[in-house]
């Protein structure tokens, strides 16, 4: 039956796609299999989501070879979260991508640009199904690689060098993960996450297990923009394609989350990781730093793209200090931020894009009085805005409360109130776009601009819709977070 | 033990040198040391492709890409201080780790009595092929192979995407 | 015995130290590049060089072998070449690109050009 | 383009026993060293060397670019192909079991078709890139 097959295809579907298009080389076709695939795995993803539920992990085994041998897909509560996140992610990219890469690109580079959004999904999707240490470091380089190209693909000359310093440090990074996976593999003989797990508890020898902690750490954190490690970011962010700054900003970050989640709890252990190691301190001192850093960085941006590239920087640590805090609300929080920045941020770039489209800069001298021309585009920014900031009703304050009950259950009221402040910072980048657009009067001349065309519109309105939505209705969100917390939890003791 | 020396000596001169040209040439020499130090360490396949890759392939994009750059001379570095201790921090990391490692060629070690025994003792029975490098590769840890073929072809197309060239005011193609 | 035994585990150790020096101190974007192709090969090292077994042959089976090296490291580095040569190709064309952009190919050269801009809009 | 007559002659003999070789490499992979990877590289390598001697036109008027560009997919398909027959006849995603009534057999034609998939996008890739690095210089020039 096509249903036993579902962990498979999707990752398949989407990478199968992207050779495809390359054959047929026609912008519209690419784009249209580009939406029906990302609709596909969508769907995939949903329906795995439930089969999870109710029937607990699924083992795929790939070639019909049994693990450790073959590479096993395994889909467990916390996977299948973050596989439904990057999916609905690329599920309302991909139709919004068409009318801005039309504006962005010269047309016979559009089918490469769907088969490199293909490939950069079914990376994505990869690193988030696999339970094969090696597979994930494959699917990271076919997500990074075509990362790389998208964001080179970008309009200002200045999206190259962002492209090729983010390959640089993308490349460490990767190696970083490779050496700290060859250390493991050195000391367990396998290369399955689950079987590596079972064999690092018998491990007498615990230096290269350590050393391999460090690397993975500093080599997935190269990757998920951890402070200090997060220099390139603000710059991709900046000069790559809207859509892709959208699709990057909500999901790549979150997988690489995952990845690093996975091997905290589910590989190395708590024992291990916050109890031979400081990782806990380390992991709240750095997350501190980028919350408060990132946002008082935030605040003095003069472009919209930029700033909000800090404030995701801000976010990411968010979703580490849940990690470092590693108790049940803590890790709820973590996980719920991980779905509900992944939407925030995706909807205000999309958002952004329909301003760049019109406005043809996102700086924001150039948006003073976008309210007036731009209704629905401005209250849309100033709705996710408030998710940033955690105001009530919104997505981003239950990730935000659950933190900070996180906080309180170690007894860190500190924390908790440094929590609270740092949502003050957010109040304050997210009012200098509210300042520009709601209080100053356009520039002459731009009274002509158009609201941004519903292809744009609809999927940024969804997204925002979402942010209020799962603000409201926690039912999906928060028990899919609490799952996968207890699945964290409930790993190697 | 005598090439890996040699590997390091190189890569003393490829720091060194600032002619762009000599350090294609070293890169080149270094990656064939690599693939020799392979085949001494059994490792066939993959010095066959490192020698096709590494000093094949890799040298003739860093020519082509050095004749469109007309990059030859590189400018003497200002900084140095700070990126040799970033460095030496990430290889005393790695020191410490193997540290702990199984001593070479220690049979008892992990990775030679778990996962691995399977390959080697029923590859010719399960897949009917003898090279174990090849029947792992496509058929045991296929999909890792599917994947890295999707890289090859990522690199390819976005090579495409990246140096095609447009011609203003005519129509592609 | 801790030196020869560990011995290719140093060499690793000094490649991946100079890779990574190379491409942080060097601003030359093609000089980086082949930094970060050094500080790639020296995890080859580190796989291969733990699955030989003296007096073991290549992982081909054949009746007059009883021994053989570890294939399974073998596999996944043909793997990591794959990736360092698409790396490499994807550098490259990107580097080729900012040349005909900016006219450099060096880090700061090109950094002051884009300061010049951002200053004189 | 080289005009040396003796390098002429050699390459001309020379070039069909490299693509001898490479399809040597591509099906002797499962005895000796070497696959579909190498032998895509090698392959290349030989309509690069063609392209040193006698230029990059006749190299292309030799291997097309169309086909080039075709075969930098079709690779990944022909690959991505027999995993999808797994499923059709009824087993995992790259099973080879099924594709034959007999498992070992079935696993020998998957590994085949798999080899060649790899040999085809390798040498595709690599050719494709080196005819993007090779013609912009021209392209350059002539701007």
């Amino acid at each position: 039956m096509i249903g036993d097959h579902l962990p498979a295809l999707q990752v398949v579907v989407p990478l199968l796609a992207a050779p495809l298009m390359v054959l047929v080389r026609r912008g519209t076709f690419a784009w249209l299999l580009a939406v029906a695939v990302s609709w596909t795995a969508l769907a995939i993803a949903l329906a795995l989501a439930f089969k999870v539920r109710e029937a607990g992990p699924i083992s795929y085994a790939m070639g019909s070879w049994p693990p450790p041998w073959g590479i096993e897909y395994r889909v467990d509560a916390l996977n299948s979260f973050v596989l439904v996140l990057v999916s609905l992610v690329a599920a309302m990219v991909a139709p919004y991508a068409r009318a801005s890469v039309a504006a962005e690109l010269p047309r016979d580079q559009h089918y490469l640009f769907f088969a490199m959004y293909s490939l950069c999904l079914a990376g994505l999707l990869g690193i988030a199904i696999t339970g094969d240490a090696f597979n994930l470091f494959v699917f990271l380089e076919i997500s990074s690689l075509s990362t790389y190209v998208l964001v080179a693909l970008g309009r200002d000359r200045r999206a190259l060098l962002a492209a090729f310093q983010y390959l640089v440090l993308g490349t460490i990074g990767a190696t970083f993960y490779v050496i700290g996976v060859g250390l493991l593999y050195l000391m367990t003989g396998t290369l399955n996450l689950a079987d590596m797990a079972l064999r690092l508890r018998e491990v007498g020898e615990i230096r290269p297990v350590l050393a391999a902690l460090a690397f993975i750490t500093a080599g997935i954190g190269l990757k998920l923009a951890l402070f200090p490690l997060h220099f390139w970011l603000p710059n991709v962010y900046a000069f790559a394609p809207s859509a892709i700054t959208a699709f990057l900003a909500a999901s790549a970050t979150k997988v690489s989350v995952y990845v690093l989640l996975r091997f905290y709890f589910l590989v190395f252990g708590v024992p291990l990781v916050f109890g031979r190691m400081p990782m806990a301190e380390i992991l709240i001192a750095l997350s501190v730093l980028a919350v408060v850093s990132a946002s008082l960085v935030a605040v003095f941006q003069r472009d919209l793209k930029r700033l909000f590239a800090y404030s995701s920087v801000a976010q990411i640590g968010y979703i580490t200090l849940g990690m470092g805090l590693a108790n049940e609300p803590g890790l709820t929080g973590a996980v719920v931020h991980l779905f509900n920045h992944g939407l925030t941020k995706g909807a205000i770039f999309l958002l952004l894009g329909g301003v760049a489209l019109r406005v043809g800069s996102t700086s924001l001298e150039r948006v003073a009085g976008l309210a007036r021309t731009m209704p629905l585009t401005s209250f849309g920014i100033v709705l996710g805005g408030m998710s940033l900031i955690g105001i009530p009703g919104t997505a981003g304050f239950i990730s935000k409360w659950y933190l900070v009950l996180g906080a309180i259950a170690h007894g860190y009221w500190w924390l908790a109130a440094l929590l609270v402040a740092s949502s003050l910072i957010a109040v304050a980048y997210v009012w200098r776009f509210v300042e520009m657009a709601y209080l100053r009067a356009p520039a002459p001349g731009a009274a002509k601009l158009d609201e941004a065309p519903p292809s744009i519109l609809l999927p940024a309105w969804i997204m925002v819709a979402g942010c209020v939505y799962f603000g409201l209705d926690t039912s999906f969100t928060l028990d899919g977070a609490r799952l996968a917390a207890a699945v964290l939890l409930g790993g190697v003791r | 033990m005598t090439l890996l020396t040699m590997m390091a000596a190189l890569t003393i001169a490829i720091v060194v040198q600032r002619n762009l040209f000599a350090v294609v040439v070293f890169s080149s020499m270094y990656s064939f040391l690599m693939a020799t130090a392979l085949v001494a360490l059994d490792a066939v396949d993959v010095a066959m492709t490192e020698a096709s890759v590494g000093a094949g392939m890799s040298t003739v994009l860093l020519l082509g890409a050095l004749y469109l750059t007309r990059g030859d001379e590189v400018k003497p570095l200002r900084r140095s201080l700070l990126p040799l201790l970033v460095a030496t921090v990430i290889g005393a990391a790695l020191v410490y780790g193997t540290l702990g490692l199984p001593a070479f060629s220690d049979p008892q070690a992990a990775i030679h009595t778990h996962v691995v025994p399977r390959y080697l003792g029923a590859a010719l029975r399960e897949t009917g092929v003898p090279n174990v490098v090849t029947a792992v590769l496509a058929s045991y840890r296929g999909y890792d192979t599917l994947g890295e073929t999707v890289v090859v072809f990522t690199a390819g197309a976005g090579v495409i995407a990246l140096l095609r060239r447009r011609r203003r005011g005519e129509p592609h193609r | 015995m801790t030196l020869a035994g560990h011995y290719s585990y140093w060499v690793t150790m000094f490649l991946m130290i100079s890779g990574l020096y190379i491409v942080i101190a060097r601003g030359n974007l093609v000089k980086k590049l082949i930094g970060l192709g050094i500080f790639q090969t020296s995890v080859y090292l580190l796989y291969i060089a733990p699955g030989k077994l003296i007096g073991g042959t290549a992982p081909i089976v054949a009746a007059s072998f009883s021994t053989y090296s570890n294939p399974l490291p073998h596999v996944l580095i043909l793997t990591a070449i794959v990736v360092g040569v698409a790396t490499l190709a994807l550098g490259l064309a990107i580097v080729v690109r900012i040349r005909e952009a900016y006219g450099s190919i060096e880090e700061d050269e090109i950094l002051e050009k884009d300061q010049a801009g951002e200053d004189g809009r | 383009m080289i005009r040396d007559l003796v390098l002429r002659v050699i390459a001309k003999l020379l070039i069909p026993f490299v693509l001898l070789f490479a399809l040597y490499v591509q099906f002797h992979g499962d005895f000796g060293p070497g696959g579909g990877f190498q032998a895509g590289v090698i392959t290349a390598a030989a309509v690069i060397f063609y392209a040193i001697i006698f230029g990059l036109p006749a190299a292309r008027r030799f291997a097309p670019d169309w086909i080039i560009e075709s075969m930098v997919s079709a690779g990944v398909l022909i690959f991505g192909g027999v995993g999808v027959l797994g499923i059709v006849l009824g087993g995992n995603y790259l099973d080879y079991f099924v594709l034959a009534h007999d498992t070992v057999h079935g696993q020998e034609r998957g590994i085949f078709w798999v080899e060649v998939g790899v040999a085809v996008t390798v040498s595709g890739v690599m050719l494709k890139i080196f005819y993007m690095f090779a013609g912009r210089r021209r392209d350059l020039d002539q701007a």
